[in-house]
Parts: C-alpha cells; sequence; structure tokens
C-alpha cells in the first residue's frame, strides 16, 4: 500500500508529473510520505526541464573541454577564453510552450532567462541571437505568433540594452502546433573575476534580489516539459509576465556588487525559481540550507510556501554572501530600487528546512533532489537510412534564373528583415556585424579592443529529419563554417536540442542520432560544447516537431581590420568554390520548393574536408586574397551567389562545364557540404589556385563578377532588382494584413 | 570641454555616450546619477542618452523629465549652455518641456532599428557648423516612439525659424514633416532621434555621427 | 453608437508599468499613492442602432483581438 | 480610496495605435466600426479619506506626471 501525506492522494501525485516508480523513491529517501510542498519541490527537481532524466544519458558524448574552455556545461552558462584576461559567457535556451501560449510574454521572459544565466557568472551581456521556428507561413496561426514572439524579444532585448544581432527563422508545417523560440545570450567578463553556483560553505547568509515573488508560471517548469493538448489553452494563467526595466536595473546591480567581494555563490532564479536556485547551490557547495519564507519579498497577500517555492516570477537572483557583507548588497540593490532580504542561511546538515510563519513546512535531504534526480535509459531505435538523391535522379528545370527567384523568395530563404528590423542591432555601439550585413557571422567587437566575437545559430531542421546522425553534424559543421567564412577562429558552441516526446521510441531514436552527430563534428573540428539546454515534448497530440538541434557557436576574430564578408563584390573579381562538388539533392530547399518534395538522405557531412577547407579558407582571408566569402548552404552555390549578388549590387556570370558528370541544377542547387564561395581579384585568384592544389583543397572556378544579373553560361538571367523584389517583399505581404493594435 | 552624462534607471547608451564624447573632446565626462541636484561644477556640455528610462513605461521620457536633477539641467540650458538629448534623451527633453512637441508611437507600431538617411537643413547650430547644409548622412535609428508631433502653428514657426535641424530621407516613423531632429528657438537644446554616438567610427555603423560631436566641441 | 473597452491586466499578473508609475509618484512626494495599475481603455465609434448587437460584436472583437485572454480582462460600457 | 484616470488624445492629434486598432477589426470582418481611439486608464490605490483632497492632489499629479498636456487630456474619478 502507497503511503501519502494528508490531503495528497495518487491523483495529486500524478498531477505533478511524478510517477509511481519515482513517488517510491520519494518514500525511500525520505523514510515518510512528503507532504504538498516536499512533493511540489520534488517534482519540479524531477521535471525533465530542471533533471534532464531522459538526456543526460546521451549528452555525456559531447566533448566538453578544450585548451580555450574555462567553465563547460553544469554552471549557468559556458566560459570560454578569449586572450588578454578576458573570457566569453555564452547559454542558448528554449522558451517553446509559453511562446505558443502567449507569444509576446514567452518569448520575452525567454530573453529574460537566458540573458540572467549569463550575467549571473558576472559577465555584461553583448549580444543577443534568436532561433525560430514557426509553422507553415499559411496555417492560422503562423502570423500571430510571428508577430507577438519578434515584438516580444525585441520589446526585452531592445529595452535592457542589449543588441539582437543575429539568428535565423525557419518556417515548417512541422511546427504547426509547437512554435520554438530559442535565444542565446553572449557576454563578456574578466577572467579573474567569474561568479559560480558553487562555492558556498555553512553559515552563510542568503540573499534575496530583484521582484517580488508573485503566483506567476506556477508549475512552468513542469508545463515546459508536459506535452500538449487542445486544452492547454486553459494552462494559459501560468505564463508569467517580464519586466525589462526591472531586468536592465538588475544587471546593473549584479555587475556593481560583482566588483565587490561580498559574493561566495550566486545563481538566477530560472525555471522552479527559488526552489532550483537554492538547490542547485546548495547541492554544489555541499551545504543545507535554511529559508524563512516570511522574508521573501511577497507581491500578493497570503501567499503559502508552495506557492513561493514554485513561482516563476522573473527578474529575481539569489546570492549566497560572505558573512557579515549584507549590507553592501543592500546599499547597491536599494540604489536601484529593488527588492533585497536575507531571507536564510546555509547549514551543514545537507537539508533543505523551510520555516513559514513559525512552523516548519519542508524538511527533506539535498542530495536527492539533484544528484538521486532519475535518469533514464529510454529505448529508442534508429530511423531508416534513406537513399541519396542526385541531380541525376531529378528533372532538368528550364531556367534556372526563374528557379532561384523561387527560392530567394521561399519562406525560408527569403529576407527576415521584416523581423530584424524590430530589434536593436546597435546599443552599445560594438556591433560590426549583424542580420542587415552580408557576414555569415553577427561580429561583435569586444569592448575597447581591436578584437571581435564572431556569434552564428545554425540547424537544418530538414536534414535531421532525414537522418539524424548527418544533420547533427551539418548543424555543428554549418556553425563552424558561417564563423570561419568571417575570418575568425571557431572556438566553442552552445545548443538548445528541441525534440518530441522522449518516450516514443523513434523520437529518442532522433536524439541519440543528432546528438551522437553533432558530438562527432565537435571532436573533429575542435568545438567543445560548454554549455546547451534540452526542450522535449514539442508535440501537440501526438505530432512530434521535426528533430531540430539548434547550434549557437562563438569564435574570435583576432583583428577586426581583417573581417570578411560577402558584400564587396565588384566587376571583373573571379568566382572560385572551395570544396567538392557533387550535387547532393537529398531534402534539399530544391526539393521542397521546386518539386514539392522532402525525401532524400541528408547531404553526407565528411568532417575532414570540412576543417581542411575551412582552415584553407580562414588563411586565405587572414592573407588577404579573398574580396568575399560566404559560406554554401540552403539552395547551394546559386543562392550564395544571389546572396552576393544582392548584397554587393553586382551581377554574376556563372559557368558550368557540360562535360561534368553533375547536371547543371545539380551544380547550382546542390547542398553538398564543407564548402565556400570566394571572390578574388585576378591574380590573387591564381596565387589562390595555386596554393589550393599545394594543399590538396578542391578548388573550381564557378564565374566573374559584373553586369546587373545572375546567369549561367550566358543564359537563365535574372535581374538583381528582381531577384530582390521577391526576397524582401515576401515577409511584408505574409505580415501586413495583420496589423494588431495591441501590444 | 566638461561635459556630463545623465543616468537614470533604464538609460542604455549612456556608454555609447560616454565613450563618444571622450573620444571626440579627449576628456571623460561625468555620469550623473538621476538622483543628483547639480551639476558638477564647470559643465559645459550635458547629453541625456537613450535608452528605455523607467522602462518607458506611461510615456516614453515621462519619469525621467520629472527626476531631481532635471532641475539643474533646465538650468543649465537656460544660461545658453549646450544640450544635447538623443532617442529617449529627446523624449525626456519634450517632456520635460525643454523642446516642443512630444514623441509618439511610431506610425507603424513597431519597434525600427535601421542606418537612416538623414539631412542635415540646419548647418548653422553649435550642433551642426562641421556639417555642409543639406548634405545627407547615414545614422542609426532604433525606437519605438520616435513619431514626432507638434500642432501646426508650432511646426510652421519651427520651420521659419531654422529649429528643424535633421529630416529624414525616408520617413521611417511617420513624424511631422519628417522631423529627425530639433532645437529651441536659442539653438543651445537639441533633441534628435538618430543615434550620432552609434556612427563615430568607421567599423560600426559609419562616422557620419562624428561632426556632430566636433561641431560642439569647436563652438565651446 | 460608442462603446468603450476597458482592458486591465488580471489580478496576479504583474504590472510593471504601474509598479513605475507609483514609485515615481511617490519619489516626487505623493506619499499617499499605495499602488497604481495601468490599463488601455479603448473607445470605438460604431455604426447600427442596436446596443444588445453591439455590445455582443464587441464582446468578440475583445475576445479577438482587443485583449489577451493569457493576462488580461476586459469590461465593455455601450454608450 | 481609490482614483480612476483616463488620459486620452486630444482631438486632433493623430492616434496610429487608434488607427491601427480601427484598421483591423474591419479586416476583421467587423465593418460597423467606424473610428478607434486609444486611452490609458491608471488606478491609484490611495491613503487618506478626504475625497476633495484626494481629487486635487490627482489632478496635480495628472499635471506633473501622468499626462502630457502637449497631446492628452485627462479625467479624474474618485472612489
Ligand atoms: N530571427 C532572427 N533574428 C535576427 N536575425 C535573423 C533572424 N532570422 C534571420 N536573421 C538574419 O537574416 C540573415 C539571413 O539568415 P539565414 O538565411 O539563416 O543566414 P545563413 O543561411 O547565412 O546562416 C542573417 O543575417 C540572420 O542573422
Ligand atoms: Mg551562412
Amino acid at each position: 500500500m502507497t503511503q501519502y501525506a494528508d490531503n495528497i492522494t495518487a491523483e495529486i501525485v500524478a498531477e505533478h508529473g511524478i510517477t509511481e516508480d519515482e513517488y517510491q523513491i520519494i518514500l525511500d529517501r525520505l523514510g515518510r510520505a512528503p507532504n504538498m510542498v516536499e512533493l511540489g519541490i520534488f517534482s519540479v527537481m524531477w521535471s525533465e526541464h530542471c533533471s534532464y532524466k531522459s538526456s543526460r544519458a546521451h549528452l555525456g558524448k559531447f566533448p566538453v573541454t578544450g585548451e580555450k574552455v574555462i567553465q563547460g556545461p553544469g554552471e549557468n552558462a559556458g566560459v570560454i577564453d578569449i586572450g588578454d584576461g578576458q573570457a566569453a559567457i555564452f547559454k542558448m535556451e528554449s522558451h517553446n510552450h509559453p511562446s505558443y501560449i502567449e507569444p509576446y510574454q514567452g518569448a520575452a521572459t525567454g530573453v529574460g532567462g537566458i540573458l540572467r544565466d549569463v550575467f549571473t557568472m558576472g559577465a555584461r551581456p553583448v549580444a543577443l541571437m534568436n532561433a525560430l521556428r514557426f509553422g507553415a507561413p499559411d496555417h492560422e496561426k503562423t502570423t500571430h505568433l510571428v508577430s507577438g514572439v519578434v515584438a516580444g524579444i525585441g520589446g526585452y532585448g531592445n529595452c535592457v540594452g542589449v543588441p539582437t544581432v543575429g539568428g535565423e527563422t525557419n518556417f515548417h508545417e512541422g511546427y504547426n502546433g509547437n512554435i520554438l523560440v530559442n535565444a542565446m545570450a553572449v557576454g563578456l567578463a574578466d577572467t579573474d573575476k567569474i561568479f559560480y553556483a558553487r562555492g558556498a560553505e555553512p553559515g552563510q547568509p542568503i540573499v534575496y534580489v530583484g521582484s517580488k515573488t508573485g503566483r506567476d508560471g506556477i508549475h512552468g517548469a513542469t508545463m515546459a516539459s508536459a506535452e500538449f493538448d487542445d486544452e492547454s489553452e486553459e494552462k494559459r494563467p501560468t505564463v508569467q509576465v517580464g519586466d525589462p526595466f526591472v531586468e536592465k536595473k538588475l544587471i546593473e546591480a549584479c555587475l556593481e556588487l560583482m566588483a565587490t567581494d561580498a559574493i561566495a555563490a550566486i545563481q538566477d532564479m530560472g525555471a522552479a525559481g527559488l526552489t532550483s536556485s537554492s538547490v542547485e547551490m546548495a547541492d554544489k557547495g555541499g551545504v543545507g540550507i535554511k529559508l524563512n519564507m516570511d522574508a521573501v519579498p511577497q507581491r500578493e497577500v497570503n501567499m503559502t510556501t508552495y506557492e513561493m517555492m514554485l513561482s516563476e516570477s522573473q527578474e529575481r537572483m539569489l546570492v549566497i554572501m560572505k558573512p557579515g557583507r549584507e549590507d553592501v548588497a543592500k546599499a547597491i540593490f536599494e540604489k536601484w530600487e529593488l527588492d533585497v532580504a536575507v531571507i536564510g542561511e546555509t547549514t551543514d546538515s545537507g537539508r533543505m528546512v523551510l520555516e513559514h510563519k513559525g512552523e516548519i513546512v519542508c524538511d527533506i535531504p539535498i542530495a536527492p533532489l539533484a544528484d538521486d534526480a532519475p535518469k533514464y535509459h529510454r529505448p529508442y531505435f534508429a530511423p531508416e537510412v534513406r537513399a541519396q538523391i542526385s541531380g541525376k535522379d531529378v528533372a532538368q528545370p528550364l531556367h534556372m534564373g526563374e528557379v532561384l527567384k523561387t527560392l530567394m523568395g521561399s519562406p525560408n530563404m527569403a529576407s527576415k528583415a521584416w523581423i530584424y528590423r524590430q530589434y536593436d542591432r546597435h546599443v552599445m555601439a560594438d556591433t560590426a556585424a549583424s542580420s542587415e550585413d552580408p557576414s555569415d557571422a553577427a561580429l561583435v567587437r569586444v569592448h575597447g579592443t581591436n578584437k571581435a566575437l564572431a556569434i552564428t545559430t545554425d540547424c537544418t531542421p530538414r536534414y535531421c529529419s532525414a537522418d539524424p546522425f548527418e544533420g547533427g553534424k551539418q548543424a555543428v559543421a554549418e556553425a563552424w563554417r558561417n564563423i570561419t567564412a568571417t575570418g575568425a577562429d571557431p572556438i566553442a558552441i552552445t545548443d538548445c536540442l528541441n525534440f518530441g516526446n522522449p518516450e516514443r521510441e523513434e523520437i529518442m531514436g532522433q536524439f541519440v542520432g543528432c546528438v551522437e552527430g553533432m558530438a562527432m563534428a565537435c571532436k573533429a573540428l575542435d568545438f567543445p560544447v560548454v554549455s546547451g539546454n534540452v526542450s522535449l515534448y514539442n508535440e501537440t497530440n501526438g505530432q512530434a516537431i521535426p528533430p531540430t538541434p539548434a547550434v549557437g557557436a562563438v569564435g574570435l576574430l583576432p583583428d577586426m581590420d581583417k573581417r570578411m564578408g560577402y558584400g564587396c563584390l565588384s566587376d571583373g573579381h573571379i568566382l572560385l568554390v572551395v570544396g567538392k562538388t557533387v550535387g547532393a539533392m537529398g531534402a534539399s530547399l530544391y526539393l521542397k520548393e521546386i518539386e514539392g518534395r522532402e525525401d532524400g538522405g541528408a547531404p553526407m557531412v565528411d568532417l575532414a574536408a570540412e576543417k581542411a577547407n575551412g582552415d584553407f579558407v580562414r588563411g586565405q582571408i587572414r592573407a588577404g586574397r579573398l574580396t568575399a566569402c560566404h559560406d554554401l548552404s540552403d539552395g547551394g552555390l546559386m543562392c550564395a551567389a544571389a546572396d552576393m549578388a544582392l548584397a554587393s549590387g553586382t551581377g554574376i556570370k556563372l559557368a558550368h562545364e557540360a562535360e561534368t558528370d553533375v547536371p547543371m541544377h545539380g551544380f547550382l542547387f546542390g547542398e553538398d557540404q564543407a564548402r565556400y564561395l570566394v571572390a578574388a581579384k585576378k591574380d590573387d585568384a591564381i596565387a589562390l589556385i595555386q596554393d589550393a592544389k599545394a594543399e590538396d583543397i578542391p578548388l573550381q572556378v564557378v564565374g566573374l563578377a559584373g553586369g546587373t544579373s545572375v546567369s549561367v553560361n550566358g543564359a537563365h538571367a535574372v535581374k538583381i532588382d528582381d531577384l530582390r523584389a521577391v526576397h524582401e517583399g515576401w515577409m511584408p505581404a505574409l505580415m501586413t494584413p495583420i496589423a494588431e493594435g495591441a501590444e | 570641454m566638461k561635459s556630463a552624462v545623465i543616468v537614470f534607471p533604464g538609460s542604455n547608451c549612456d556608454r555609447d555616450a560616454h565613450d563618444a564624447i571622450a573620444r571626440v573632446t579627449g576628456e571623460n565626462p561625468a555620469m550623473v546619477w538621476h538622483q543628483e541636484t547639480e551639476l558638477p561644477d564647470g559643465t559645459e556640455f550635458v547629453m541625456i542618452p537613450g535608452g528605455f528610462s523607467y522602462g518607458d513605461y506611461l510615456r516614453c521620457g515621462a519619469m525621467a523629465s520629472r527626476s531631481s536633477i532635471m532641475p539643474a539641467v533646465i538650468a543649465h540650458a537656460a544660461t545658453g549652455a549646450p544640450v544635447l538629448g538623443v532617442c529617449n534623451g529627446f523624449q525626456i527633453l519634450t517632456e520635460s518641456g525643454l523642446l516642443p512637441g512630444s514623441l509618439m508611437r511610431n506610425a507603424g507600431l513597431t519597434f525600427v532599428c535601421e542606418r537612416t538617411p538623414l539631412s542635415v537643413t540646419n548647418g548653422n547650430t553649435r550642433f551642426t557648423s562641421r556639417y555642409q547644409a543639406e548634405t545627407d548622412l547615414i545614422i542609426p535609428i532604433a525606437h519605438h516612439d520616435g513619431n514626432y508631433f507638434a500642432d501646426a502653428d508650432t511646426l510652421d514657426r519651427m520651420d521659419g525659424e531654422g529649429q528643424v535641424v535633421f529630416r529624414y530621407g525616408q520617413n521611417p516613423n511617420g513624424s511631422a514633416r519628417d522631423i529627425a531632429g530639433i532645437v529651441n528657438e536659442q539653438g543651445n537644446v537639441l533633441g534628435m532621434m538618430p543615434h550620432p554616438e552609434r556612427a563615430i567610427d568607421a567599423k560600426h555603423g559609419g562616422t557620419d555621427g562624428l561632426a556632430l560631436f566636433e561641431s560642439l566641441l569647436g563652438s565651446a | 453608437m460608442k462603446a468603450k473597452i476597458h482592458v486591465y491586466l488580471k489580478p496576479g499578473v504583474l504590472d510593471p508599468q504601474g509598479a513605475a508609475v507609483a514609485g515615481a509618484l511617490r519619489n516626487m512626494g505623493y506619499d499617499e499613492v499605495e499602488d497604481a495599475r495601468q490599463g488601455k481603455l479603448i473607445e470605438l465609434d460604431l455604426t447600427g442602432e442596436n446596443a444588445d448587437t453591439a455590445k455582443s460584436r464587441v464582446d468578440e472583437m475583445c475576445q479577438k483581438l482587443l485583449s489577451n485572454p493569457v493576462i488580461e480582462s476586459y469590461s465593455i460600457e455601450i454608450a
């Protein structure tokens, strides 16, 4: 007979997302039945969101160390060394479910949360990125979700004054019922001023700072891990509201406090707020915790301990201070008009003890909450490998220029200016390249230096659906390539692994495949994973999203004067492709947009070629040989050429050699990996060709810059102006009809 | 030139303003917290930076313009000394009555960030003497409420007196008469939505904002 | 006909604007201000004569566009 | 005591939000919407007992902070 405390039933336990087996573990660890507060605490700590119970077994496959890694996964964000005593701190996180329910606040609080992960560690946030996936453009909810999410991201990031410098946006019917909102934040700190969640010792005061606690988002963490059904709109009141004004003050106040030496450990209150922040610091420091709930700043009357511990009110932090230094925090937070209160202390009991209105309302050991959290080895199977498709298997179109126009005006290729115009990209005055600029990665100067961080987010869900393993490799490789194409050295990545229900074997198979592919690419490219986030159960009524392991990557450009972009093409420049072209068409943009099919295998990623070609390109950039460089990805060579032509206002005459066995459409639109389109003046091109030969790098002359059209073999011409019209026109046409009055 | 940058809770271009001034004048400006009641002794130039003071809640600039430092800024302006408000700073200047009119929600209702073509319509102010009149500039904007409004008489009077200093090439926000920046009647208080402090370096948004700070330095 | 719609935040939903306004008023010396909330007021000019029809149509508009049921409630007055 | 303050744009001041709301409602098929205006409703919780004093203090708050006389008017209700 299972044991229950007063007022608790099997149903209540189930509502907390705790399985019967998990409940038995709780009984075992406590030696008694948990009360409501304790049950709530276990439920959030053991939710998928906080415990990674389905994914942990596989995340260990990622390489997480390296010469430049200061802190890998396990803290609030990853930390890498960028030289001169400075570090870049970054992480990406999902806010998928909340954004579907309330797009503005869901996206806004997603930005707020990821910023806190970064400034908690002592970094001043310097850049934001966002990776968005929406349903089909003509789905009834899409435009409403797009406008809300974009306004929310902008509303928050613009107000806190951190530039949103780039991102990616896909539309696919697979996201109709579950959009993805992944936000990434990057910050800068001095290597000797980094703050951790670990480091607490017994007898230290616990200080609460930021906004007051309300009843927001109670059970948000468990909701974020639950599958949707048609009734989920009913769950709406749990969505929390963000206050970017308070966040901005919190950033300044925390950085001011961090400039003192008063902090022992610090942690933002994210999902599961007060519970997870206090448990994580206690667990990492190996201490116990005692909180006086009466001292918690409260926004509403009569809040219970259960509510306070589970609340997800935003813009709050928990600081464990060195004894006697509470006044330092008080003075700073009062100056910034933020709440500040000593709410407890660390102990040597190894337990979490909560006292409210004179009664002990919770007394549980801390270790099981964190370490003994369930960890599942969920069964899975790998999807069947699909056959490769090459140009020869696909009918040749009549007019390549018309195909190009269709692709450049298609949802995934069309300009996203409608989105990024709503983001302040220039605040902090260090943005050297952002969404609007012809650069494969955003470039953000390290303030006061001539160095820049190169930042990109990438993932091609089409490939991951076709082949999780190759798709996982490709996501990492494309990010590495995008950083390389700017002339920067790729350093490390963060990720956001978005998948369906892991209790389904084929979904778990996608997850494992993607993770293993990513891990392999990270090892081959010396590109370790330093932080990340997993978002599972992205499915509605049994319909899962396409597997979407978003990668956010950071590199370093040592000398801004040697940066490379793809907007400086002029008449007479010679165009060349670095890397081998065989014309892989499986799961390509061409197949989807022109043939209306999504079948075929994903393009194979030859990681050795990826590394060799990338290192070659970077070397040529630094040698000053190139005038333009663009990685080849969606839509292949001709789309990359169109990007260059649009950005430069100069046409391109492409040449396809008839005698090769790659047909013209495979040559133009195939999505073979490890390739770059580069441009060089004639003399430099000759030297480039010689170097490539010497280093055994595949290199092919593919065209010449000039004129006002993009053409192939003197035919198939399409005017740059016509390309611009379709490219820039698609998204405004989609969004204009819904002028929403309400913010 | 001794300068001061006023910092409100929610200001977020204060560092950018500081760096632009330091670069052009060679002297670090004082960063003055909104709760102060006096400017540092000898302050010549005051800049109110952009951002979202008080979150832009209620009305942009409304709460900041009632801060305790503002009487000192108003008194400073009354002596004829130069005061520049950029973006949220412009909103604070109109809210505090130092400049006429008001900045309303953009006509397109969305936040707009872009590098905007501007023309200098009065090159004879102390803020613009280093620009040629009618020169075209590219300076970034980034705002939600930059739609300048004033009644027709005020607009006519400002046009007549040369108080309109910058106009947009392509009106991004619905501003009356394409107004991007104005000075007061005395010509010592300038408010503008575009961000000159984000256009002082060829690697970051160009250098078209430099001449504004150089003009100020030249006129001091 | 005119409809006045008052859109306000549901109780318990954080109201950052209201909190900032209350703080600013107290800073200005209005110590009697304990709390502030900010809502929207939307006025519509409507054709048609029937107040009941108008009210039910406006109710629909509120549900579909004018309010965000996740965080807001509304009330309608027809005059 | 509670004060309800209604802040609205003066006639003649263009109201982009109101215009957009009217346009959106008509796009959704509500052809009866001739025009829309958007204003603010601010509710204050006040200490004190005297409604007249409260009203004159709130009037001051409106003039000093809550409304912008260049573009806005206001009305006050004490309850
Ligand atoms: N959601 C977004 N937020 C900001 N910028 C975006 C977003 N989506 C796309 N962009 C920008 O639009 C440009 C084109 O995006 P994309 O086609 O994905 O680039 P690429 O294929 O070269 O990686 C990039 O500069 C990118 O940063
Ligand atoms: Mg790219």
